[in-house]
């Protein structure tokens, strides 16, 4: 394939934004019917790159060729016409319409200028089954979970008949089945000739999926390979510049603990705890300096399970014990108040606020407790704040920039540097590690190791399976909204062990 | 100085001053001292701009969470018409604490008025622009009815010194309007409830669960912008010496929001610019004298309002100062597609 | 109950369907403010027919329409740019601008069937001027259109502050010209060519790739511009719109009163965006209907006739009256509606 | 007409007179003392009064006035918002059998069937008496006068008669200048700060003329804060003659005020009695209202109603 042509062609981009260079001087080649993967850290610039591709950002150098033909793309519409279709990494559907229309807008079947709402219906249907979705396409995209977002955006994006396909981290919030149906899908696609641009930070996606993949360091091009060409190691190495320290450890670690922990007092039980809905009545010990891990498969209750010991929902049956007394858990404010906190899976709606800057967001829960009559102190926010841009290597390590401005994994940071500073006791965090670097992913897993060392309790939601299990003291399985079996984390407990739990629904 | 002209209150700032000019220059006194007090045409606008300068303050606050308070007009006018109906029937109309009380009952009313708002807006959920609707409607229905539909006129000196007095010479309207605002400052400044306020805007949802009794944060911002909208009623009435519950802060909401946004904050919510609110109250002010001080006839003063208020708008985005003296600088090279 | 086998292994599509979840049914909930309000709007008709002598007439009804011929136009207009997430202030002043212009044309002997299309492009491009500024200059619509309302008011105040009559015969005749619905029930143009315009634009919302443009672009701009919908086009088209639909209403206006007025329909946007707003259309845009619209003015034009039955109210009482009508439609709209959710 | 005459009326059983009055709005003082005159009015004559407020839009007026043919009453009047655009629902109300009497201000209607009377003030003789008392004032004097005018809401027609009437009044004589003129939109406080600016702009001002007694009532107080005095440095010309301004008159910070009465509630009913019983009734009835000046108001005070 290396005798062909590129279908599309970036040379010397260069995209500055005020104070940052994103990009600078990065080429980028992309073949027909192959797939290939941009990599880097949360920052490199990665989404940067899509986005001058597909006219959301006018670059500030280089030239982009298309076909051969230099071209200048005014925007995401002039890209879908050129054939680019894109699927952007956070998802960007609108939540108020139909998932029928969120696949649709903007080519939708007419007659007569009519929309044919059946028709539009039963296509969407087809193409969602084919990635084994069942929807229903006429319900508000809002009432589907962010993984189920996801889904429908990459059903959007496959459908328009492109030559470029781009997808943004697709798999982000997708388990392994859904992965897996996905990447048959690309295969498909590829061997029709499309070319697509795949960025991941799953390692093990890149090599199942990946023919070439392109590095990028600091808005920097690293190099160019094959894919087969380059160890894990080697990618990693090139990916943060330096080695990264194995993870082994952590698990270890994590087996050793596990008898200390369920020894420990415990610190939260739920008793019959329930929402009609959203998540069956369940019964959930969490004890101190314990890590509990969630598993189940996209849609299975897990953010329903976590968002009730918040008070981010409402229960409608069942009790919350703290230190063995009843809470009336009517809102967050509730739970914060007993140091529960809790970092939702959906950091762009539910999480940062966009414009207010980095060092705002990272204190806004710790002053929320404070109440607004006690500000923290100007020197003491600096301090708190400089301290977790470091030990959570947030780029740039700007506090003043608006939130709204970071790359995504970086966004997600400064969530988790938002709940670390107010010290719970309970940290409930849904997906932490989604979009979120090698490196990063790796520190974010030593520090939830850390801090249940140190006896917080950790409720751990985690599509990673492998992630679950190697923090994890105990896992609770869900299932159909249901959580159907608690298994201690011992030695003989593995993915398929757990796979087989989900797929039996075994309540023995 | 880049930096200045870049500053989205310079542009704002420069048609002030222009006007000001302008008012220098047709005006006999610009500013002079005089009977022991400043005086001229410029404490005259300053002092004028006293009551919009509060009731924008409010504005501001219940903006920055998202929100609008069309109802300030209204509580204008039943704080004016509640302050003067207990003035006159004082015995003395001059008494110092009959005033104090009409005044402190005034506000009393202005700021329940105001929590009924918040309560509509923030517990029973309706959106804030038909929420504070209602009492836009009823609240001038409810002053007419205070006032019988009559204009209420009091002969009070303490009362009418709230307008037309000076202290330490100052106006005392100008005085109270600017200790309003230091007060809004030190409030959301030097507290952290300016950091709540905008989050609350930026994202009600993301607040919540990051434990902002939000709730209770847009309750107390449509309280402070009641009272401080009671507050300019009192100026407002002061200065004529008599409650005009019909027309008093009659469309006042307009000016207030279009002070809000000349000073930078957008109506969505979320960051807040309480300077930029002041300065573009003056300029509505300062705008409003100027088209008598420079002869615009009556039927041509919105034409020229609405030619400032345009070049106001424009001069403020950042985009069209872009587009139309930035450069001109694309690749030539060919366009895929049509422009979106 | 279906095995489902997760090892992620490549399966053809053909195979059993593999995690294949339980779909949990949520009834659309996006109809239940608009039934709301149809509901309460029932309940108040009938205490009306209940209290008030002659108000079963069917004229009531009839003349509901008539007479809020111009806000339904106006309000229609409206839905689609709150829809989009933005507001349109200048309304009130093109229907004041356009009556006026009309007036003084007509007068200047301009024959009426050119009168008629450059005023109604006049207020085309009023809005579309406005829709351009917002969308190139980033400036913000209440803004922009508030300058609009300056402009488009000083305009017709410049041109002429005092009204003026129309003396034209094409006014006149549609002006006069009777539509016997039933006997005693009569009904005039007007009322049909809001009628028209309602279902006109109910249609282009709910059926056309435009309309579905118009609600994508108030869920999420950004999102909608990166789905590569043309968001510049659409905004500026919705706010034309809304410029077209009020010059249309000055029209009206114009042919009601055989009149023109610099200060006609003054204050007309406030109840235009209440309207939407009652009939369940949300300020922040994304969701909304052009029948809860309808629903909307009738409910306003409803709270109106009421108080003219009533005849015994004093301007402070009917404020006081329309006041609590409001507040108490707003909270059990909103209490039903809780409800049903 | 096409009302069914079976009983469906609104009029009582006992055959009471049923008035549908419609009101402009309540935008100032002087218009609720003419709402309270006509109320009063309407209930000493045994008159059941079905009233209604259009708050100053001519689109609530005409469907007032469409309610009240829907309830069919016995009679019509109304106030109208604006001069013009009364033909359509004026011939309904024809159509209906609904006899109309307009009160206040004037319409513009070539078919002047389409009313049985217009009882109210001329305006623009309002104007002219402000005006004619000038000329007289300055009299044989020939230094210039420097006048400023407060005018009404721009476009209304009280405030373009009074303009007019007051212009050519004072028109045979060069000496008197209208140097400003501005609206004050009727308002005390918009004549307030419009004053100030005068104030600040004319180097001389010798007279006021403003459209209304609340106007000249705010610029009374710019005037003192200025620090020079209503009514000596400064004369004051008024119209209206409310019970405020009589009081600002006769201490002196007024020197004239042209009346406008707005108590025209009793010569209604008497027109409405007459319209029913089918007698004729003058086209145009002019209220009764006259001029004051310092000493005038002084004697009228006390009695003065409103
Ligand atoms: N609109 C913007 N304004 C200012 N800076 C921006 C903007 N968008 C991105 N940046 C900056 O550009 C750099 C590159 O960001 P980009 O989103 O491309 O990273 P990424 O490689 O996609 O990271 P991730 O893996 O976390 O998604 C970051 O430093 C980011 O802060
Ligand atoms: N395949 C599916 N078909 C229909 N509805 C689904 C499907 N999967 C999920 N949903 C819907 O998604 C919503 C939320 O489930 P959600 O995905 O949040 O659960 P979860 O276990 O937290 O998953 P995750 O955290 O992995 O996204 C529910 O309303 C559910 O009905
Ligand atoms: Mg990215
Ligand atoms: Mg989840």
């Amino acid at each position: 394939m290396g005798e062909q042509s590129p279908v599309l062609e970036m040379t010397g981009i260069r995209k500055v934004f005020p104070g940052v260079v994103a990009l600078d001087g990065v080429d980028f080649r992309l073949f027909p019917g192959e797939v290939h993967a941009l990599m880097g850290e949360n920052g490199a610039g990665k989404s940067t790159l899509i986005k001058t591709l597909t006219g959301v950002y006018e670059i500030d150098g280089g030239e982009i060729k298309l076909g051969g033909e230099p071209v200048s793309i005014s925007g995401p519409l002039a890209a879908q016409q050129a054939g680019i279709s894109t699927v952007y990494q956070e998802v960007n559907l609108c939540t108020n319409l139909s998932v029928a229309e969120n696949i649709f807008i903007g080519r939708e079947p007419r007659k007569f200028g009519k929309i044919q709402w059946g028709k539009m219906r039963r296509r969407a249907a087809e193409l969602l089954a084919r990635l084994d979705l069942d929807l229903d396409v006429s319900a508000p995209l809002s009432s589907y979970s962010l993984a189920i977002q996801q889904m429908v955006a990459i059903a959007r994006a496959i459908d328009v008949d492109a030559r470029v396909l781009i997808l943004d981290e697709p798999t982000s919030s997708l388990d392994t089945a859904e992965v897996a149906q996905l990447f048959r899908v690309m295969r498909r696609l590829k061997e029709d000739g499309v070319a697509i641009l795949f960025v991941s930070h799953f390692l093990d996606q890149i090599y199942e999926i990946s023919d070439r993949l392109t590095i990028l360091r600091n808005g920097k091009l690293i190099s160019e390979h094959r894919t087969e060409e380059l160890s894990q190691v080697q990618l990693v190495e090139k990916m943060i510049g330096k080695e990264l320290a194995a993870l082994e450890d952590l698990e270890d670690k994590a087996q050793s603990n596990r008898e200390r922990a369920a020894e420990a007092k415990p610190l939260l039980e739920a008793k019959g705890l329930g929402r009609t809905g959203a998540i069956a009545p369940y019964d959930l010990t969490i004890h101190e300096g314990e890590v509990v891990g969630l598993a189940g498969l996209l849609g299975s209750g897990r953010t329903e399970l976590a968002r009730l010991l918040f008070g981010a929902d409402k229960a409608d049956t069942g009790e919350v014990l703290v230190d063995g007394k009843r809470i009336n858990l009517r809102d967050p404010q509730v739970a914060m108040k007993h140091r529960i906190a809790f970092s939702s899976e959906n950091r762009r709606t539910e999480g940062i606020i966009g414009e207010l800057s980095v060092r705002e967001n990272i204190i806004l829960a710790l002053q929320a407790t404070r109440g607004w009559t006690r500000p923290i102190p100007r020197k003491q926010q600096d301090e708190i704040v400089d301290k977790y841009i470091k030990a959570l290597q947030i780029r740039p390590a700007d506090p003043e920039r608006p939130v709204r401005n970071l790359s995504g994994g970086n966004q997600q940071k400064v969530l988790l540097a938002r709940w670390l500073i107010t010290e719970p006791r309970l940290l409930i965090i849904d997906e932490p590690t989604r979009g979120i670097d090698v490196g990063a992913k790796a520190e974010i897993q030593r520090l939830v190791a850390e801090l249940s060392d140190g006896g917080m309790a950790v409720l751990f939601v985690s599509a990673e399976l492998e992630e679950v299990l190697r923090l994890s003291h105990k896992i609770a399985v869900l299932r159909d909204r249901r959580l159907v079996e608690e298994l201690e984390n011992t030695a003989d407990v593995d993915a398929d062990r757990i796979m087989q739990t989900i797929a039996s629904g075994a309540t023995s | 100085m880049t930096t200045l002209y870049k500053n989205r209150l310079f542009w704002p700032s420069l048609i002030l001053v222009v006007m000001l000019a302008v008012n220098a220059f047709t005006s006999n006194q610009f500013i002079a001292f005089q009977d022991g007090h400043l005086f001229g045409t410029l404490i005259d606008i300053l002092r004028g701009s006293a009551p919009l300068i509060l009731v924008a303050l409010g504005m501001t606050l219940v903006i920055a969470t998202g929100g609008i308070d069309l109802s300030v007009g209204s509580v204008m006018a039943i704080s004016g018409a509640v302050a003067c109906l207990l003035i006159s029937d004082l015995p003395n109309q001059n008494s110092l604490s009959g005033v104090f009380i009409a005044i402190g009952a005034a506000i009393l009313i202005s700021l329940a008025a105001g929590l009924w708002n918040g309560a509509l807006v923030a517990v029973v959920g309706i959106q804030p622009i038909i929420a504070t609707l209602i009492l836009m409607v009823a609240g001038r229905g409810l002053a007419q009815l205070f006032t019988e539909g009559q204009i209420i006129n009091v002969q009070s000196g303490p009362y009418s010194a709230l307008a037309s007095g000076f202290f330490l010479t100052l106006p005392i309207a100008l005085l109270i309007a600017a200790a309003a605002v230091g007060l809004t400052v030190l409030l959301t400044r030097r507290t952290a409830l300016g950091l709540l306020l905008e989050s609350v805007g930026g994202s009600p949802t993301a607040s919540r669960l990051a434990g902002i009794g939000a709730r209770r944060i847009t309750i107390m911002t449509y309280v402070v912008a009641g009272g401080f909208a009671g507050l300019a009623g009192l100026i407002a009435s002061a200065d004529i010496k008599s409650a005009d519950s019909i027309s008093a802060g009659n469309l006042i909401e307009l000016d207030a929001i279009l002070a809000v946004v000349i000073g930078g904050t957008a109506l969505i919510g979320g960051r807040f610019s309480i300077i930029g609110t002041v300065l573009g109250a003056i300029i509505i002010q300062t705008l409003r004298v100027t088209v008598v001080a420079i002869d615009i006839p009556a039927e041509a003063n919105l034409l020229f309002k609405s030619v400032v208020v345009v070049a106001l708008c424009l001069s403020q985005s950042p985009d069209f100062r872009e587009k139309v003296f930035g450069r001109f600088k694309r690749p030539a090279v060919q366009k895929v597609g049509a422009p979106a | 109950m279906t095995t489902t086998d997760m090892t992620p292994v490549t399966k053809d599509g053909g195979g059993p369907v593999l995690n294949k979840r339980r779909r949990v049914y949520k009834p659309n909930s996006r109809y239940i403010p608009i039934l709301a309000t149809l509901f309460l709007l029932i309940v108040m008709y009938s205490s009306g027919v209940a209290n008030y002598r002659n108000f079963e007439d069917p004229s009531v009804i009839v003349n509901l329409f008539r007479d809020n011929a111009v806000l339904l136009v106006v309000a229609v207009g409206m839905t689609f740019v709150i829809i989009t997430g933005g507001i349109d202030l200048s309304v009130g002043a093109v229907i004041s601008l356009t009556t006026i212009l009309t007036a003084t044309l007509l007068k200047a002997d301009w024959p009426p069937l050119v009168v008629l299309p450059a005023v109604l492009l006049l207020g085309a491009l009023i809005g579309a001027g406005q829709g351009a500024v917002i969308h190139y200059f980033k400036v913000e619509p209440f803004i922009a259109t508030l300058a609009g309302l300056f402009l488009a008011r000083g305009a017709a105040l410049t041109i002429n502050d005092e009204s003026v009559p129309i003396r034209d015969d094409m006014w006149r005749e549609i002006s006069d010209f009777r539509i016997v619905l039933a006997d005693g029930v009569v009904t005039k143009p007007i009322a049909i060519v809001a009628v028209l315009t309602v279902v006109v634009a109910a249609a282009v919302l709910a059926w056309t790739r435009f309309g579905r443009n118009v609600y994508a672009i108030g869920g999420n701009a950004d999102s909608a511009l990166l789905m590569g919908l043309p968001v510049g086009r659409t905004k500026i088209a919705v706010y034309t719109l809304s410029g077209f639909c009020a010059a249309l209403g000055g029209v009206l206006f114009s042919i009601n009163s055989t009149s023109g007025w610099a200060l006609q329909g003054n204050g007309m946007e406030l109840d235009a965006i209440a309207a939407c707003v009652i009939g369940g259309v949300l300020l922040t845009g994304g969701s909304g209907f052009v029948w809860g619209t309808v629903l909307g003015v009738l409910v306003t034009g409803l709270i109106r006739t009421i108080i003219n039955f009533q005849g015994d109210l004093n301007a402070a009482w009917a404020r006081i009256i329309i006041g609590v009508l409001l507040f108490v439609f707003i909270v059990m709209q909103r209490l039903v509606t809780r409800k049903a959710k | 007409g096409c009302s069914k005459d079976d009983g469906g009326t609104a009029s009582g059983d006992d055959g009471q007179i049923v008035l549908g009055f419609s009101q402009v709005g309540a935008e100032s003082g002087w218009r609720t003392a003419n709402t309270e005159s006509i109320k009063a009015s309407a209930a000493a004559a045994g008159i059941k009064l079905q009233f209604s407020d259009a708050q100053g839009k001519q689109e609530n007026q005409i469907s007032d006035i469409r309610g009240f043919i829907t309830q069919k009453v016995d009679v019509i009047a109304f106030s109208p918002v604006v001069t013009s655009g009364w033909d359509a629902v004026l011939k309904e109300a024809k159509d209906a059998g609904i006899p109309v009497i307009l009160t206040d201000r004037a319409v513009d209607s070539t078919d002047t069937s389409l009313y049985e009377s217009f009882i109210g003030s001329d305006f623009k003789v309002e104007g002219t008496k402000a005006g004619e008392w000038l000329v007289k004032e300055y009299e044989g004097k020939t230094g210039d006068v420097n006048i400023v005018e407060l005018q009404g809401t721009t476009g209304s027609a009280p405030a373009i008669d009074r303009q007019t009437g007051f212009g050519d009044a004072i028109k045979a004589n060069p000496n008197l200048k209208i140097v400003k003129s501005q609206t004050g939109d009727f308002k005390r406080a918009d004549g307030k700060t419009v004053m100030e600016t005068f104030l600040q702009s004319v180097p001389k001002i010798d007279v006021l003329y403003a459209h209304n007694d609340d106007m000249g009532l705010g610029a009374i107080e710019a005037i003192k804060a200025a620090g020079k005095k209503p009514g000596q440095d400064i004369k004051i010309i008024t119209v209206d003659a409310v019970k405020d301004g009589m009081t600002a008159l006769a201490a002196g910070e007024i020197n004239f005020i042209v009346e406008c009465s707005p108590l025209l509630g009793d010569q209604l009913m008497e027109t409405v009695k007459a319209v029913k019983a089918g007698t004729p009734v003058e086209k145009r009835i002019l209220t009764k209202e006259g001029t004051f000046t310092q000493e005038e108001a002084k004697a009228a005070l006390p009695t003065r109603k409103y």
